[in-house]
């Protein structure tokens, strides 16, 4: 076993020991035994750095991949498949190492950063417990090596999720919270589970690997309808999680969960699995299905951000904003700029982590406010919260000089291009979006920017009858707390606070990314997490047939030239008509190959598409950069020059100022149908249950009541046991049967004689006829 | 012609088909229990009546024994019946056998 | 071995008869001495078990001795009958793959239930010699591989259950038992026609008369062409598969054959209920693969989907139903029907993945569902009512308690991590690769959602948030000044004691260990499916 | 016109009627010890009750030997055919006299009969006469000996069901016996005298002979079945010549319920079986021939209208008694299924099996009987409690009579729906039948278990409800037996398939 591979195993397993250690022990050890949650996980960042250090910077191979696996359920040797094992197993290549090591930094600095945040609490070491089982799972996801292992730390980080989102579960808008985020993350499950199913039902194997080689030999029985289906559906396991429309109703109500929580799950991490799993399916995704993905992703960046602007919790903002760039990032993935989208998911955990513990911090020193409209003129108290804040701010919103300057540009750019490759139209909406989008964040950050920091306190301004907004512990405090007071009850915070604060704004800046800061495709980022070559083609299997030849054993996300057949090689290899295609993207391949240091994308489309991605990055820069500047503008002009007075320009476009207030009304939309219905439906089928399917008990028994013969002779509880009508036929028959027994002996002999004649007429008829 | 003059098995038999219809008649009508048991006794003779033309006409022994036994049966049976009968009586009263129906269903 | 195991509880049984019934605890021990040399015994056939003989057939030379172990076969009745040949019963005992977990599995739930039984008060003698009756007579049912033996056990169980049920039930129990009674008759007697029809089809290969012997109807070759259930007698094999079926399915409980199940458990005591989900409803799908499908691979080829469909509602409907309930106990009824329902449909899926799957989910849903009615109890004991909205703010009172439920129902919705998803997962993983029952599944995948929806809402309503005003439980500040609760006369412990723990942890565990690893069950199991599948597989109708 | 027989042949008649007296001892016994019992009871004077019913007992158990000796003889007739003796016979015997020594440990046991007679005088020279009666029933070959012996046994049982004199239901009983059987005997006779006509035998196989030689006028021998039928049927409790049974059975004393119910019931089928098998020519003419008409429709008719009609009515009932009555009238429904696929093993196994459990229900019943004073179904609330062995055994004996396993009921169902299913699918749908019906049965056997456990008593607790030991024991041993040879039949079903061979009749090619 490579000794990495011993080691992200020790980084895996340490979160876990967290977890048992502190979900047992907490109540006996010193400070309910917070030290040893940061500790442990102080260790994994150590290790993991390590492997990032191995891995990223001294082997600086983009093909960098190791692996290991064992058998975890041997099914034996199954009539008509032969030996069948489901296994479990580590990859380790860049893109893990990197996740690695951003997931347990950051992990690290939330826990150092809640043991400021969650003193006092009564469940303080439970709190670190449940976040050592959500980094081990978090850690899961990323090290697996087939789906069924994803699948289930997919789950896993779902239950952890529901139990820090429910960490107050004295709130009921708490417990809510977490049943929602639960069942919601479901739903994306159950089609993310039925992908896998389609996947594993053709080649009876759950591992990346042989499933990448198998689409690439062409082995899937299905038509293509059924993987692009595959796709789709592995695609909503993203939307659920990541919180893509439609399912994106989640994230914000999840903000009732511990801010620090906020920060590492619904911010930097977990929210991130959904588009690091696309990445990881992406090379499997028919080119329909990328289509559906970007759109998806565009939406939601763009509804998203609508919502934003209107928001007044601190933490719903940013929640929102989440929400947005999650939609770049799936919109990056799905017009193909894949490093770009990663890269985004990178620079957004860090400078998104930054500012939710910010606000936390905010929070924290305003005794739990969180209403933007109460805020105001922190700067002052808070510099360094400021200082920090702003910067990732600043990256957000995308200005140049920051990580996310790098990261959303070449995601812009590589729209730019997918809707030039795809032949404009209505793909030219992807893009547009994209940059509408970005205008209108920074629009929102520069107005939550200016509500906290800038201008006059305004807590004195928060009428009592507000009360129900915030916390009821607080607002008699608040209410009787005048200017002078609230003013100066406003401190900075801690240092174990303020640390992973400076920590993560730096990360925000470029240098740490790219030395060119318009460029994030001449970091070493980008560099080592290239688009890998799709297996599937144009919505095609067989296309992918041109790698088997020589690269099936080792798809590794991305084909080195020299591993690779020249096109015309290939295209011998194949059949004429994709050869023909191969030929006329030609050039376009040859070029592409020389600007992008030697990679070659055996399908032209994705080859056209990520050449034409590099080609639209200036173009991108120039529009997102006017976007930008306009949100700004846009943000001063409204609230620092107060030209536009916004309460007068929402009265004035009430319905849309409504609409995005109330956030599309998609909560409303949901309980009216899908909650709704289904308890509609649970409450028929139970009526149903209890009185149709069992019996017509109550019908029987009214029916045996109601019938002449019945006297109390008959057990009503037997009559009520008999389920079904021949019983009632049953009991009727034996009333009217036993009337035959009249007591009088005569009608006996009668009887008699009756049954001997009629036998006599019977057998009579029978004889003659 | 000659079915008119001699008597043969089937005036027998008729008689006998007779006597069995009397006697079921009795049984299913009568009230008295004394005259359903006589209409038990006409069952019994039209089977004797039966049994003896049979024997004759069949030859054989068989159904002059036969319908001794049954003359002898039917008298046990009488003594029998009568002493329930009477015992009947000093119970209801009476010997009406349709009014006898306490138990029934 | 076999025979020990089963009939040890007949043995205490007939010990507690001589115990006089006012030394309740004398006769408590007893029984669960029993229990306890069961499970040992349970524990050794486990180890002695040798996971690569197939079962389900005959091994080499038409003897079992080559495929199923613990083999006891004693000629029990062989004699020659005037109208019908001659009649050969044998006492044939034996275990596979199929039986030897289920073997476990009962093995288990009895001694938890004799410990959940220590409650009882009322008539304790009677009602421990019904309760060892019945735990016989289930045992007996799994290990039997003559039919006559297996009928005999199988009928042996009902009438414990009515009196378990009638006179230690709820309020209803009248209703509710003779319910369960008449449903459960009316399958069997059925199967008791069929049982007759195959003996006089099937000639054991080995004496070359009629026999009752599972293993050897289980080899098509042994039937005789025109009898009345041969092969060319196709449409009496149909009838003969559906009616046992049916007879089978009431146990399971399919819909619509179910409505028995939710009366049954809402009436009988705890250790009842958790028998009842625990055991007996494993023995109407354990009849299935170890009766019905081997003995007619053909209708089973051609019912494949009708038997998906009914999973498919089961699951759906069960969910859906469980979702309605107020009351606590009737919602986990359901859930158990919805429950069955994912291993009808990895039966039906008719491969490997699934039919393992489907084993494993018998396995866990005994486990599982044994530990949510004992739950149920517990907070039964406690509030004297099962009323979902008379709780609430739980889990801050009884925090023990509120986190075993959390992993029990967790475990029910299938959570990873836990054994309850590895099997659905397994099943549908079967039920989704065999094209029969493609579409079904994905339907069925519904369930999971439904599942979560029901058990994380009553999870939310009963233990989180706070008190309800008209919870069945005081709220009082206690001498540490925290808050606290109490019950109406209820003296014991707030939170889980002892016993309950003794009866909980060791459930837990093994939950949690076999979503783990697997392995120690499905090992067992696999060699067996396999086999299996390959009985029912196509090729092998051709063949015969 | 009759020629006397020459003195040779009188020498022949009375050395062959000594023979015959050679295999006739086990009745000449019985009868002796008939008369000695009329001795007795004219002149003992003290406890005099005890001794005849000792006397009774140990007489009937002595007959057994005598019984077992004849298995040594050969199968054959004597007394010139009117009589056999085979293995078939011989099962009889035993089991007339075996319930007729149960039942005169019921009447012992049963405290009504102190309370309505003070002298039990005759009482028991009735049952030993109702033995022998049935006794020959079982043996008679020939048509005067079928009449003979059964009235013999129906004017005994006239007497013992009117036995309680100054009861009303008692004496109501009596009459209505007699009416009926009085017809229906009535009618048989007169059947036989048309057979007698058509064939001029009335030897059992010399008419078979005669109807395969000849064949008949299928006109008359329908009417001539039809009535001998009737007499048979009346015996048996088959619908729809039960109606005498329910009314019967719930007047009589308890103890005579269980006898008729069991003994004269089996005598009835004994006789059945006899008459169908052997004078009926099975060999050569086809079903529907055989006497003109399709003797084994008719029985079909009369065994699932019995099934059917008894079961269903039997819901109905208050008094167990009467339950138990038209439970009978099931179970004579399930005995001719036996007889219709000419099964005489399994006829004879489930015979056997209903003997054990009827008589234990009865006899548990009247244990109750004598605690509680009543037989009606509201009055067994709550004795499970009270007493736990009677509702165990009361249990055990009434799932027994459902069919279920492990108890000899059941044996005797899956003997008879094998039976049924050897014939192949010829008679699935009566098996359907008789299977629906035993589920239905389950319903009103159920009610007196559902109310003695599950339901609270009404009775004062103060009422002791202990049984003296005596009864327990004959009690239990009955419950094991049941449940014994629910598991180990070998025994019972050797027995009845040793007994199957009937002389005269030889099992027709299936």
């Amino acid at each position: 076993m490579h000794s990495l591979i011993q080691l992200s195993i020790v980084v895996l397993l340490l979160p876990l020991l967290s977890f048992i250690i502190l979900i047992f022990f907490n109540r006996r050890i010193a400070r309910n035994g917070d030290f040893i949650g940061v500790g442990i996980l102080g260790t994994a960042f150590g290790i993991s750095a390590y492997i990032f250090w191995t891995v990223i910077v001294q082997t600086y191979d983009p093909a960098f991949r190791i692996a290991w696996d064992f058998t975890w359920i041997d099914l034996g040797n199954v009539p008509g498949v032969g030996p069948l094992q489901i296994k479990m197993g580590i990859v380790i290549d860049n893109l893990t190492s990197i996740m690695l090591a951003m997931v347990t930094l950051i992990s690290l600095l939330v826990h150092l950063y809640s043991t400021g945040y969650m003193a006092g609490d009564k469940n303080y070491g439970r709190y670190f417990a449940f976040l050592g089982i959500f980094t081990f799972s978090m850690l899961g996801i990323v090290l697996s090596d087939n789906l069924f292992a994803i699948y289930i730390f997919w789950e896993l980080v779902g239950l952890s999720s529901y139990l820090l989102i429910g960490f107050f579960f004295e709130k009921d808008s708490a417990a809510d919270a977490q049943k929602k985020a639960f069942l919601a993350n479901r739903v994306g499950d159950i089609g993310m589970w039925l992908g896998i199913l389609i996947l594993y039902s053709q080649f009876h194997t759950f591992s990346f690997e042989q499933i990448y080689a198998n689409l690439a030999a062409g082995n899937f029985g299905l038509s293509n309808a059924w993987l692009t289906a595959a796709g789709i559906l592995l695609f909503m396991g993203c939307v659920g999680k990541s919180a893509q429309f439609p399912l994106h109703v989640w994230l914000p109500d999840a903000m009732e969960g511990p801010t620090p929580v906020s920060a590492l799950i619904h911010a930097a991490t977990m929210v991130a699995a959904g588009v690091y799993f696309v990445a990881r399916i992406f090379i499997i995704l028919t080119p329909d299905a990328l289509h559906v993905i970007a759109f998806i992703g565009a939406c939601t960046a763009f509804m998203a951000a609508t919502i934003a602007i209107t928001q007044n919790d601190i933490k719903r903002v940013l929640a929102y904003s989440t929400v947005s760039q999650l939609g770049y990032m799936v919109l990056g993935l799905g017009v193909g700029a894949y490093s770009a989208a990663l890269f985004h998911l990178v620079t957004h955990a860090f400078f998104k982590a930054c500012l939710f513990l910010g606000s936390g911090a905010i929070i924290h020193a305003m005794h739990h406010e969180q209403d933007m409209r109460w805020m105001g003129g922190l700067r002052k108290h808070m510099p360094w919260t400021f200082a920090t804040f702003t910067l990732a701010t600043l990256a957000l919103a995308g200005l140049p000089l920051t990580s996310g300057f790098l990261s959303k540009d070449a995601i812009l750019a590589g729209a730019i291009g997918f809707a030039k490759v795809e032949g404009g139209g209505i793909f030219y909406l992807i893009p547009v979006l994209g940059f509408f989008s970005a205008m209108l964040t920074a629009f929102y950050m520069g107005r939550q920017i200016w509500l906290v920091f800038f201008g006059d306190s305004r807590t004195h301004l928060k009428p009592a009858d507000k009360s129900h907004q915030v916390h009821h512990a607080h607002d008699t405090h608040d209410t009787h707390a005048d200017d002078h007071h609230a003013a100066h009850s406003v401190h900075e915070v801690s240092w174990n606070m303020r640390a992973p604060l400076v920590i993560l704004a730096a990360l925000s800046v470029y240098a740490v990314y790219s030395p060119d800061p318009l460029d994030g495709a001449k970091g070493w980022f980008m560099k080592m997490i290239p688009t890998p070559a799709t297996v599937v083609g144009e919505a095609n299997p067989q296309k992918g047939a041109l790698l088997t030849a020589t690269a099936a054993p080792h798809l590794a996300g991305v084909v080195p030239t020299s591993e690779v057949p020249a096109p015309a090689h290939g295209a011998t290899a194949t059949s004429t008509e994709s050869a023909a295609a191969v030929g006329g993207h030609g050039e376009a391949v040859a070029s592409h190959g020389e600007a992008k240091g030697g990679h070659l994308y055996t399908d032209p489309r994705q080859a056209e598409i990520v050449h034409a991605g590099h080609a639209a990055h200036y173009t991108a820069i120039y529009i997102s950069s006017i976007m930008v500047a306009l949100g700004i503008i846009m943000a001063f002009v409204v609230y620092v020059f107060k030209i536009i007075d916004p309460e007068k320009t929402a009265r004035l476009i009430r319905p849309l100022y409504l609409f995005s207030l109330n956030k599309w009304y998609w909560d409303e939309i949901y309980e009216a149908t899908v909650i709704r219905g289904s308890m509609v439906l649970a409450k028929i089928l139970s009526w149903f249950d209890t009185n149709i399917v069992d019996g017509m008990v109550n019908g029987v028994a009214l029916l045996v009541k109601k019938f002449a013969f019945v006297n109390d002779g008959f057990d009503r509880h037997v009559v009520d046991g008999m389920v079904n009508f021949t019983a009632f036929t049953v009991n009727t028959s034996g009333a009217v049967l036993k009337k035959l027994q009249t007591g009088k002996v005569q009608t006996y002999v009668v009887m008699v004689l009756l049954a001997v004649f009629g036998y006599f007429v019977f057998y009579f008829t029978r004889l003659i006829y | 012609m000659e079915q008119l003059t001699t008597i043969g098995l089937n005036h027998y038999l008729t008689i006998s088909a007779f006597l069995l219809g009397f006697g079921l008649f009795a049984v299913m009508t009568r009230k008295n229990a004394i005259v359903v048991l006589m209409g038990v006794e006409l069952i019994l003779n039209a089977a004797n009546i039966n049994f003896l033309a049979f024997s004759k006409y069949n030859g054989g022994m068989e159904g002059v024994m036969f319908a001794l036994f049954v003359i002898v049966i039917a008298a046990a049976e009488a003594a029998i019946a009568l002493a329930i009968v009477i015992n009947i009586f000093k119970i209801f009263k009476s010997v009406d056998v349709s009014s006898i129906d306490s138990m029934k269903e | 071995m076999l025979s020990l195991i089963v009939f040890l509880p007949i043995i205490a049984g007939l010990v507690i008869l001589a115990v006089p019934s006012s030394q309740k605890q004398i006769i408590r021990i007893v029984s669960l001495l029993a229990a306890l040399a069961q499970g040992v015994l349970a524990v050794l056939i486990w180890k002695g078990y040798d996971p690569s003989l197939p079962g389900i057939t005959a091994g080499p030379g038409g003897s079992p001795l080559g495929s199923f172990q613990f083999v006891e076969k004693v000629p029990w009745i062989s004699l020659h009958l005037g109208g019908f040949g001659s009649l050969n019963i044998e006492y044939f005992l034996g275990v596979d793959g199929i039986s030897v977990t289920m073997v476990i599995l009962t093995a288990l739930v009895s001694a938890i239930g004799v410990l959940s039984s220590w409650t009882i008060q009322k008539q304790v003698k009677g009602y421990f010699i019904l309760y060892n009756l019945l735990a016989s007579a289930m045992m007996g049912c799994f290990v039997s591989l003559d039919f006559f033996l297996f009928y005999v056990f199988w009928e042996i169980m009902l009438l414990p259950m009515y009196f378990l049920i009638g006179i230690w039930g709820g309020p209803n129990r009248e209703y509710a038992a003779i319910k369960f009674f008449l449903y459960t008759l009316f399958g069997s007697v059925f199967m008791l026609l069929v049982m007759i029809g195959l003996y006089l089809s099937v000639l054991d290969p080995v004496t070359g008369n009629h026999t009752f012997s599972l293993v050897a109807m289980a080899t098509q070759s042994n039937f005789i062409k025109d009898a009345i259930l041969g092969p060319d007698n196709v449409m009496w094999r149909y009838v003969a598969f559906i009616v046992l079926f049916i007879g089978f399915a009431i146990k399971v409980p399919m819909f619509p054959f179910h409505t028995w199940l939710p009366d049954a458990h809402v009436e009988a005591p705890t250790p009842i209920s958790v028998i009842l989900a625990g055991v007996l409803l494993k023995l109407g799908t354990y009849g299935m693969i170890r009766i019905n499908f081997p003995l007619f691979p053909e209708v089973f080829q051609a019912s494949m989907y009708v038997i998906g469909i009914f999973g498919a509602i089961n699951i759906i409907y069960g969910a859906l139903c469980a979702l309605a309930q107020q009351d606590l106990k009737k919602m986990v009824a359901y859930s158990s029907i919805s429950h069955m329902g994912y291993v009808l449909l990895g039966l039906s899926a008719g491969n490997s993945e699934g039919m393992v799957g489907a084993l494993y989910q018998m396995f866990n849903h005994g486990t599982i569902t044994a530990m949510l009615f004992l739950l149920v109890g517990v907070i039964y004991d406690r509030a004297h009512t099962r009323q979902i909205d008379k709780f609430g703010g739980l889990a801050s009172y009884m925090p023990v308690y509120a986190a075993i439920v959390t992993v029990a129902w967790f475990a029910s919705l299938g959570l990873p991590g836990l054994s309850g998803f590895i099997s659905e997962a397994l099943v549908f993983v079967g039920a989704f690769s065999s094209p029969t029952t493609r579409y079904i599944a994905m339907v069925s995948v519904l369930g999971i959602v439904f599942g979560a929806a029901y058990l994380l809402w009553s999870l939310q309503r009963m233990f989180l948030g706070k008190r309800k005003a008209d919870a069945a439980y005081d709220l009082e500040i206690g001498a540490d000044g925290h808050e606290h609760i109490h019950f109406h006369d209820w003296k014991g412990k707030i939170d889980l004691d002892g016993r309950e723990l003794a009866m909980l942890v060791p459930l837990l565990l093994i939950t949690i260990f076999l979503g783990i690893y697997p392995m120690p069950v499905l090992g067992m199991l696999t060699s067996s499916i396999n086999k299996l599948v390959q009985v029912l597989s196509p090729v092998v109708m051709s063949q015969m | 016109m009759f020629e006397l027989p020459s003195g040779a042949e009188i020498q022949g008649i009375i050395a062959s009627l000594k023979a015959s007296v050679g295999f006739f001892i086990p009745e000449i016994y019985l009868s002796a010890l008939f008369m000695l019992l009329i001795v007795i009871d004219l002149v003992a004077k003290e406890r005099k009750n005890n001794l005849l019913s000792i006397t009774t007992l140990l007489g009937l158990a002595g007959s057994t030997i005598f019984i077992f000796q004849q298995h040594s003889l050969p199968a054959g007739e004597l007394f010139f055919g009117m009589y056999v003796l085979d293995e078939f016979a011989l099962f009889f015997k035993y089991f007339f006299v075996l319930s007729g020594i149960i039942a005169v440990i019921v009447t012992m046991v049963d405290e009504q009969f102190d309370r309505e007679v003070k002298s039990m005088g005759e009482y028991y020279a009735l049952v030993v006469a109702m033995v022998i009666g049935m006794i020959m029933m079982a043996s008679s070959a020939d048509l005067l000996m079928i009449f003979l012996s059964m009235e013999l046994v129906s004017f005994t049982g006239y007497i013992l069901a009117g036995y309680f004199k100054r009861n009303a239901r008692s004496a109501e009983a009596a009459l209505k016996y007699l009416v009926y059987g009085a017809v229906s005997s009535g009618l048989m006779v007169y059947g036989f005298s048309l057979i007698y006509g058509i064939t001029a035998q009335t030897n059992l196989i010399k008419i078979s002979l005669e109807l395969s030689a000849h064949g008949s006028d299928s006109l008359v021998m329908i009417f001539a079945s039809l009535l001998v039928l009737a007499g048979f049927g009346y015996k048996i409790g088959a619908v729809p010549f039960h109606f005498w049974s329910p009314d019967v059975y719930e007047g009589s004393p308890t103890p005579i319920t269980a006898y008729l119910s069991v003994a004269s019931k089996a005598a009835g089928f004994a006789l059945l079986m006899r008459f169908f098998y052997i004078a009926i020519p099975h060999v050569g003419l086809p079903p529907e021939n055989k006497l003109g008409l399709d003797w084994v429709s008719l029985l079909i008719l009369l065994s699932v209208s019995s099934m059917i009609y008894g079961n269903v009515v039997a819901l109905w009932q208050k008094n167990v008694k009467r339950m138990l009555a038209y439970s009978s009238i099931a179970h004579a429904g399930y005995l001719l299924l036996g007889i219709i696929v000419m099964n005489t093993q399994a006829t004879l196994l489930y015979l056997l099996s209903y003997f054990i459990m009827n008589f234990g229900a009865f006899y548990v019943v009247i244990l109750i009987a004598n605690k509680t004073g009543s037989e009606n179904l509201d009055d067994y609330r709550g004795l499970g409690i009270k007493m736990p062995l009677a509702g165990a055994a009361l249990t055990v004996f009434l799932i027994s009579l459902v069919g279920l396993p492990p108890t000899v009921g059941f044996i005797g169902k899956l003997y008879i729906f094998s039976a049924l299913l050897a014939k192949g699918s010829l008679y699935l749908g009566i098996a359907l039948v008789g299977i629906m019906t035993s589920v239905i049965s389950l319903y009103y056997y159920m009610l007196i278990p559902l109310n003695m456990f599950l339901r609270e008593s009404k009775l004062p607790d103060d009422k002791s409800m202990n049984l003296t030991l005596a009864p327990q024991i004959f009690m239990t041993v009955l419950m094991i037996l049941t449940l014994v040879f629910g598991i180990f039949f070998a025994p019972l079903s050797d027995f009845a398939n040793y007994s199957s061979a009937m002389f005269g009749f030889t099992m027709p090619p299936q």
